[in-house]
């Protein structure tokens, strides 16, 4: 929804179009937070859209476009697809629109700036917590989010190459499992896994909605706490899984900086100012232990008031 | 004669026991067969499950319910919404049930009263019932806050652990099949299954033999909208999360495995008890898909190939007799 | 017990233009059986649908028990204690036997709690005894879709006998059913109306009529044209009111022709047996001629006509053309059409016209190839053709780009014929060309088919209506279950013996076999 | 008579008249009447347009295609693998046609030969198809290599900016507008075309009247395989990805589309040039709703009741006449 903050001196307001992967998650919600809060900063208008089917590129294509039509003054987007958006993203800034990439890259060398995490990193991080947790051997696997999603792939990739690396005692028992798309599907997925192999020690999810069925899944069989689980991203009901000791580690991210400094980055390049070209936001690994120190509890539990206004 | 409805009624039975030998039979799927992954299963079959139960209602009068999807969707984020208001689980239940009932009789209005085809009314309550969902979580998860979980015992309806221990199945398991024996009960033997029924078979007939079409078929996709409204609030139970992007596309699941189950979406034909199966069936052949570690494409293309085959099987047997 | 008086006054009904009750008094009491009479398309039916609540009269009024009797919808009826067994086969075939007897009116467990439950035991008890009743040997945990034509019509009149009826309606309850069955259910309305109940009994078998009826209706376009005691009527007199108007009026002149010699034979069956019927019929038709078909309902004519055609498989069917040489037809209607042969349906909604589809369209259809250059239609050409075909059987039209389901039902039909004569038909079968339109249309197509006629096509002409056979025919063979007898010029025939022959079969022996066969 | 007729193809004419009113008239969505939005909800309605080309004939045929979804997905995979195969952009668009057409035909054979419902056969292809298009993909998103992208010029098919200026919309769009025209032509005028209605009119008078059912049947669904393989490509050539898990739940849509724009889905009304306002008419208000700010809920709500309203107003004047 558009959230006004003109001056009031009678300048036309700047127009910043936010276009995230999807709207229901809560990841989503902290970088609206992040990118509403920097526009009242900064007085500028900040236009929230997201596609109506999530996870739907071609969805996320026709929102860059209706804004196009709309001639918002630059546009910050979170894109579906590395590969997809490249060409509304060109056409818009060829039509004088900038574009700063945030959450995922997008192969086209004309973003003003890509503001991320490192999410080969985040994977490789996790497989770390995972491996040093079990004492550098064991039986674990990986439970996949769904076909295509860059990110999570990348961290797929880094975790699998993390264990392949530095923890060869460590035995992936299955990797090729997905979770779907939905946290019913994933909760399904979980179980059986679960089931199959009585003798896992470890696992770990890519993302928030495949962390969370694996949490409900251990947590329904009785074995959160005894299977080590290393997931992705936070929300209310992981953090708690997390202070219950039921998630060893939750690799986060900081999504409210990630929509802040998208709508600062690019009144930067509107006003003429030069803005680095990577902007690294950073993973943190929290575990129960880490997680009531004041920066942790702020990534975990992110002030969304803002979006009640 | 009797040999062929007979023969119709094992059909489901059988595809449901040759799902089974082949994953027994498969070096890969070990624990395919044991009661844990068999408790697992009827867990994951119960959303399913009690939507099938409705839309049996549906088929078997001749319609079809496209909405079932968004109304579990809708249902899960109202239960989610009542037990944030710390109304308690109870409470919950009954207006997740309510809410799907809601939407089940506006589609029975807009069938009747406006005359539109069930497929296009449904298809139209699929949009609204989802928007609906999104607009009042205000598009958003909503979770449900610990103190229902521990007092309320919401996570208990969906536990593969149940309390009593000797309960051995999920409330919500026994919930379904408890539901499934009334309905089928109903269906086969109550004034109103039967009407439903002759609707299915010839709406002609039953118009002329006094039976009171439209408030028959407004009372049709009211339990359709109810039964898909339960299955919402076992789904939040499952999650413990009110998820109004759940459940996208449940909707072709449910009408599958009543189709499996023996139905005809001519109407008519079909039987609660065979939907169950034809759901359970598929939740045997995910699970066992999974437990043998195939890709999930190879889980669709024989889900896709099942209903074919389940269905042609039908037509043949049926162009013999 | 009170004595029943149902009364009708003044009854009109309408379908848009179609006026197809048009003022009719009517009445019955308890204690009698009334039987309404009257041609095809003469109301009859409506009336009925009136009486059970299936339509709301646009006029008139009706009382009864002295009351006055206005059904919403038909359990209004039935709760009054008027049942209807219908024309049509009307059951559901997902049912059993004894669900379809008690449907709309199944009794309910007493028990407290359990109301919404139906009472089997009851069910059971209800139709075996409304079974027995009717002397019916069938199942009652049968699937109805298991059961044959006869079976399921015994079904729906054990539905009407299963409850307290007191006025019980009948619309053709015979036209399946074999003699002993006929007897049993005359029977039943015996004691019915030894009873003091009122029925209403709707036949076109006069002789049936005599026997059972003591009064009766006759209704002609929608309106009584006469009534009285059955008893000291004829049947000649009733006959003559029910067609009211003299038939050299309708029917076009004599034609003067002999019997075509066997040179100019232009299709001749040899054989065609079908599934179940028909059972045997041979005949052949001569260049120009018109051979009319006449039997009972249910005595397979129609299915006669469609297994020549190809539409419904046959046993064995050899057939040569333009003796030619021999054609199985097996490939349905394309390669009859590839023939000549060319076929009308007797149910034109259901099977005759593409309501969607325009005049032009519909008429064109089974030769659009014709007309079309590299897949399109050349409308010019269509237009054409189908001004042609349709000012030839004069369909009264704004244009033929119309929809056909906006015309009338006689210029409905004119359509489905004209299809005919675009397909430049020269063997033209025709099942119930005239059902359900208006004299002035029966009339133009009476005249269309002679000339047709006159220019060389040839007809087979399947009719229930007699005078329209004796009228246009220059042959005439009677269908008697499932099997065509030699036919007779139309001029050795009276209608008395038409109908006589259709309902007992060539002779006596006949009659006999088909007692022993029920026997068996 | 004819003047209910030339309402009733004026309907989706009106329907959309209003949404541009509506939006045009609206204080937030500046922009919305500009020419290049035109421009853009234009390419953005080629997929579900396309799609619904073919799914005019299926529905006028009296039958339902629940594969179109699947379907885009797997031909936007295979246009993919055969571009990553350096075979050309031509050969491309001609696989994915050809692909969507095989599924199309099978449908076709399973529909005629089995004698399976239209429902049940698309609906097992649905599962098919979209595992077909995750097993030849390796589970991935299959990305067009640059070369493609740059000498064939894939994307030119899709882009904003067509290569000639002078020709303003994109080759897809004016392909999608051709074949409309053509389509429309076929179905109105052709021999093939006035047998599709008259299929879903009458099928027994059909058959009375020599039509070929099965064959007539089969080159129906294999030409709706075939407009959804084209929409693949298109698909494909947008996204330059080929994408299995794409197009979800689009078979609604098109579905959607043709029923708003005036089809009967018991088949013999209907036309291709009324699909495609009903199509252009979901795109603007998909647009409008986008450029006003709203929430997609709003838009999900808005698109279901349009289907509901559109056929209401059908069935009344119908009843009226
Ligand atoms: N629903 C309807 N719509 C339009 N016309 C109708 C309808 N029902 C009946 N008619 C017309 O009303 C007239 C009377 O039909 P009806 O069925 O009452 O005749 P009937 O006397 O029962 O004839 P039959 O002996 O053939 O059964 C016919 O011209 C028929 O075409
Ligand atoms: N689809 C069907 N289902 C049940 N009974 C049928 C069906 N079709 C025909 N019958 C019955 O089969 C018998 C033979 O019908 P058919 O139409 O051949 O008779 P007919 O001699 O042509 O008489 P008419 O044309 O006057 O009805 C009839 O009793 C009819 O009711
Ligand atoms: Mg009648
Ligand atoms: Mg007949």
């Amino acid at each position: 929804s558009p959230d006004k903050t003109g001056t009031g001196n009678g300048a036309k307001v700047r127009r910043i179009a936010v276009i995230p992967k999807g709207t229901t998650h809560e990841f989503w919600k902290s970088i609206h937070a992040g990118a509403l809060a920097a526009g009242r900063e900064l007085g500028v208008e900040v236009l929230w859209q997201g596609p109506i089917k999530e996870d739907d590129r071609n969805a996320q294509i026709d929102v860059v476009e209706s804004f196009l039509a709309k001639k918002v003054d630059g546009i910050v987007i979170a894109p579906l697809d590395d590969k997809a958006l490249a060409r509304p993203l060109r056409e818009a800034s060829e039509a004088g629109i900038p574009v700063v990439i945030i959450d995922s890259d997008v192969a086209w060398d004309g973003r003003k700036s890509f503001i991320a995490t490192d999410n080969y990193k985040g994977g490789a991080l996790c497989a770390d917590a995972l491996a040093t947790k079990l004492g550098g051997k064991g039986k674990v696997a990986m439970l996949r989010y769904i076909e295509g999603s860059a990110s999570t792939e990348k961290r797929e990739r880094g975790f699998l190459e993390g264990m392949a690396n530095n923890h060869p005692d460590i035995k992936i028992v299955s990797s090729n499992q997905r979770g779907g798309a939905t946290t019913a599907s994933a909760v399904s997925a979980s179980e059986t896994l679960l089931g199959r192999f009585g003798d896992l020690q470890g696992v770990f999810c890519p993302n928030e909605s495949v962390t969370f069925g694996m949490l409900r899944a251990l947590q329904d069989s009785g074995k959160a706490g005894s299977i080590v689980l290393v997931g992705f991203d936070a929300s209310p009901k992981l953090v708690e899984g997390l202070a219950k000791r039921e998630i060893e580690a939750l690799a986060i991210q900081d999504p409210v900086k990630m929509g802040e400094l998208g709508v600062r980055r690019i009144v930067d390049v509107l006003e003429g100012r030069d803005v680095p070209a990577r902007i690294d936001t950073g993973v943190t690994l929290v575990t129960a232990d880490s997680m009531k120190e004041p920066a942790n509890a702020r990534l975990l539990d992110p002030d969304l008031s803002i979006l009640d206004k | 004669m009797t040999s062929g409805s007979i023969l119709r009624a094992l059909r489901p039975c059988i595809g449901l026991a040759i799902v089974l030998t082949v994953f027994a039979l498969h070096p890969q799927a070990e624990g395919f067969l044991s009661v844990f992954n068999f408790k697992i299963v009827a867990n994951q079959t119960v959303i399913v499950g009690l939507a099938a139960i409705g839309a049996t209602f549906v088929i078997v009068s001749g319609g079809i319910d496209l909405s079932v999807g968004s109304i579990i969707a809708l249902s899960s984020v109202v239960c989610a919404l009542v037990l944030r208001a710390e109304y308690g689980v109870t409470l919950a239940m009954v207006s997740a049930i309510i809410a799907g009932c809601v939407c089940g009789l506006v589609n029975g209005l807009m069938i009747t009263m406006l005359r539109i085809a069930p497929f296009v009314a449904t298809l139209g309550m699929l949009g609204i019932a989802r928007g609906a969902a999104k607009w009042i979580s205000g598009e958003q998860k909503v979770d449900v806050p610990p103190a229902a979980l521990e007092s309320g015992g919401l996570q208990a309806w969906m536990s593969n652990r149940p309390d009593p221990e000797w309960l051995w199945f999920s409330p919500g398991v026994w919930t379904t099949i408890l539901l499934a024996l009334i309905a089928a009960y109903v269906l086969r033997r109550s004034v109103f299954g039967i009407h439903v029924t002759a609707i299915g078979s010839n709406e002609k007939t039953a118009r002329l033999c006094g039976i009171r079409i439209e408030r028959t078929k407004i009372a049709i996709y009211s339990i359709a909208g109810a039964c898909a409204g339960l299955a919402g609030f076992m789904l939040c139970a499952r999650l413990t999360v009110g998820n109004p992007t759940a459940a996208l596309g449940k909707e072709l699941d449910v009408i599958a495995a009543v189709v499996i189950g023996g139905a005809s979406l001519a109407g008519g034909q079909g039987g609660v008890l065979g939907s169950m199966l034809g759901a359970l069936m598929m939740a045997f052949l995910a699970s066992g898909c999974k437990m043998t570690g195939s890709a999930t494409y190879v889980q669709e293309i024989l889900i896709g190939t099942i209903i074919v085959v389940a269905v042609s099987v039908d037509v043949l047997q049926r162009r013999r007799a | 017990m009170h004595v029943i008086t149902l009364r009708a006054q003044g009854i009109a009904k309408h379908f848009g233009v179609v006026r197809a009750l048009d003022g009719v008094d009517f009445d019955v009491h308890g204690g009698e059986v009334h039987a309404l009479l009257g041609e095809n398309g003469a109301g009859k039916s409506t009336l009925l649908s009136v009486l059970a609540g299936v339509h709301a009269p646009t006029a008139g009024s009706i009382e009864f028990d002295g009351e006055p009797y206005a059904p919403r919808n038909p359990l209004d009826a039935v709760r009054a204690g008027i049942v209807t067994i219908h024309q049509e086969l009307c059951s559901s075939p997902d049912l059993t036997v004894e669900q379809n007897i008690v449907l709309g009116r199944e009794p309910r467990v007493r028990r407290r709690g359990l109301r919404a439950l139906v009472d089997r035991a009851r069910v059971r008890e209800l139709a075996e005894q409304a079974l027995e009743r009717i002397g019916a040997s069938v199942a009652p945990t049968a699937r109805v879709a298991d059961l044959g034509p006869s079976e399921r019509q015994l079904v729906e009149i054990a539905r009407a006998l299963a409850f307290d009826v007191r006025v019980l309606v009948l619309d053709e309850p015979t036209s399946s059913l074999t003699a002993v069955e006929v007897e049993r259910l005359f029977a039943v309305l015996e004691s019915l109306r030894a009873d003091g109940r009122a029925i209403v009994y709707v036949s076109h078998f006069l002789e049936e009529v005599m026997l059972i009826a003591d009064r009766f209706t006759v209704l002609r376009d929608g309106r009584t044209v006469g009534s009285g005691k059955v008893a000291g009527a004829e049947i000649g007199g009733i006959v003559e009111l029910m067609a009211g108007r003299r038939l050299d009026e309708v029917y076009p002149p004599k034609r003067e022709r002999a019997r075509s010699d066997g040179s100019s034979i232009v299709f001749d069956v040899r054989e065609v047996v079908g599934k179940s019927l028909p059972r045997e019929a041979r005949f052949s038709l001569g260049r120009g001629e018109i051979l009319g078909v006449f039997g009972l309902v249910g005595a397979g004519r129609t299915e006669l006509l469609r297994a020549l055609i190809g539409l419904d498989p046959a046993r064995r069917r050899i057939i040569s053309v333009s003796s030619d040489r021999d054609v199985l037809l097996g490939g349905g209607p394309r390669e009859a059409l590839a023939h000549g042969i060319g076929f009308a349906s007797e149910d034109r909604k259901d099977e005759g016209l593409a309501l969607d589809l325009t005049i032009a369209q519909n008429i064109t259809l089974s030769g659009l190839e014709r007309h079309a250059r590299f897949g399109f239609v050349r409308s010019s050409s269509v237009r054409e053709a189908s001004e042609r075909c349709a000012d030839a059987f004069d369909v009264r039209r704004a244009s033929t780009e119309q929809a056909v389901g906006r015309l009338s039902g006689g210029n409905q039909q004119k359509v489905a014929l004209a299809r005919l004569l675009h397909e430049e038909a020269n063997v033209w079968l025709l099942d119930e060309p005239t059902r359900g339109i208006d004299v002035a249309s029966k009339s133009e197509i009476y005249r269309r088919i002679h000339s047709l006629a006159n220019d060389g096509a040839s007809f087979v002409v399947v009719s229930s209506y007699v005078p329209e056979l004796l009228g246009i025919c220059d042959r005439i063979a009677v269908m008697h279950r499932g099997v065509l007898a030699q036919s007779r010029a139309a001029c050795d025939w009276t209608e008395h013996e038409l109908i006589e022959v259709a309902a007992r079969g060539v002779d006596r022996r006949a009659v006999q076999d088909r007692a022993s066969e029920v026997d068996q």
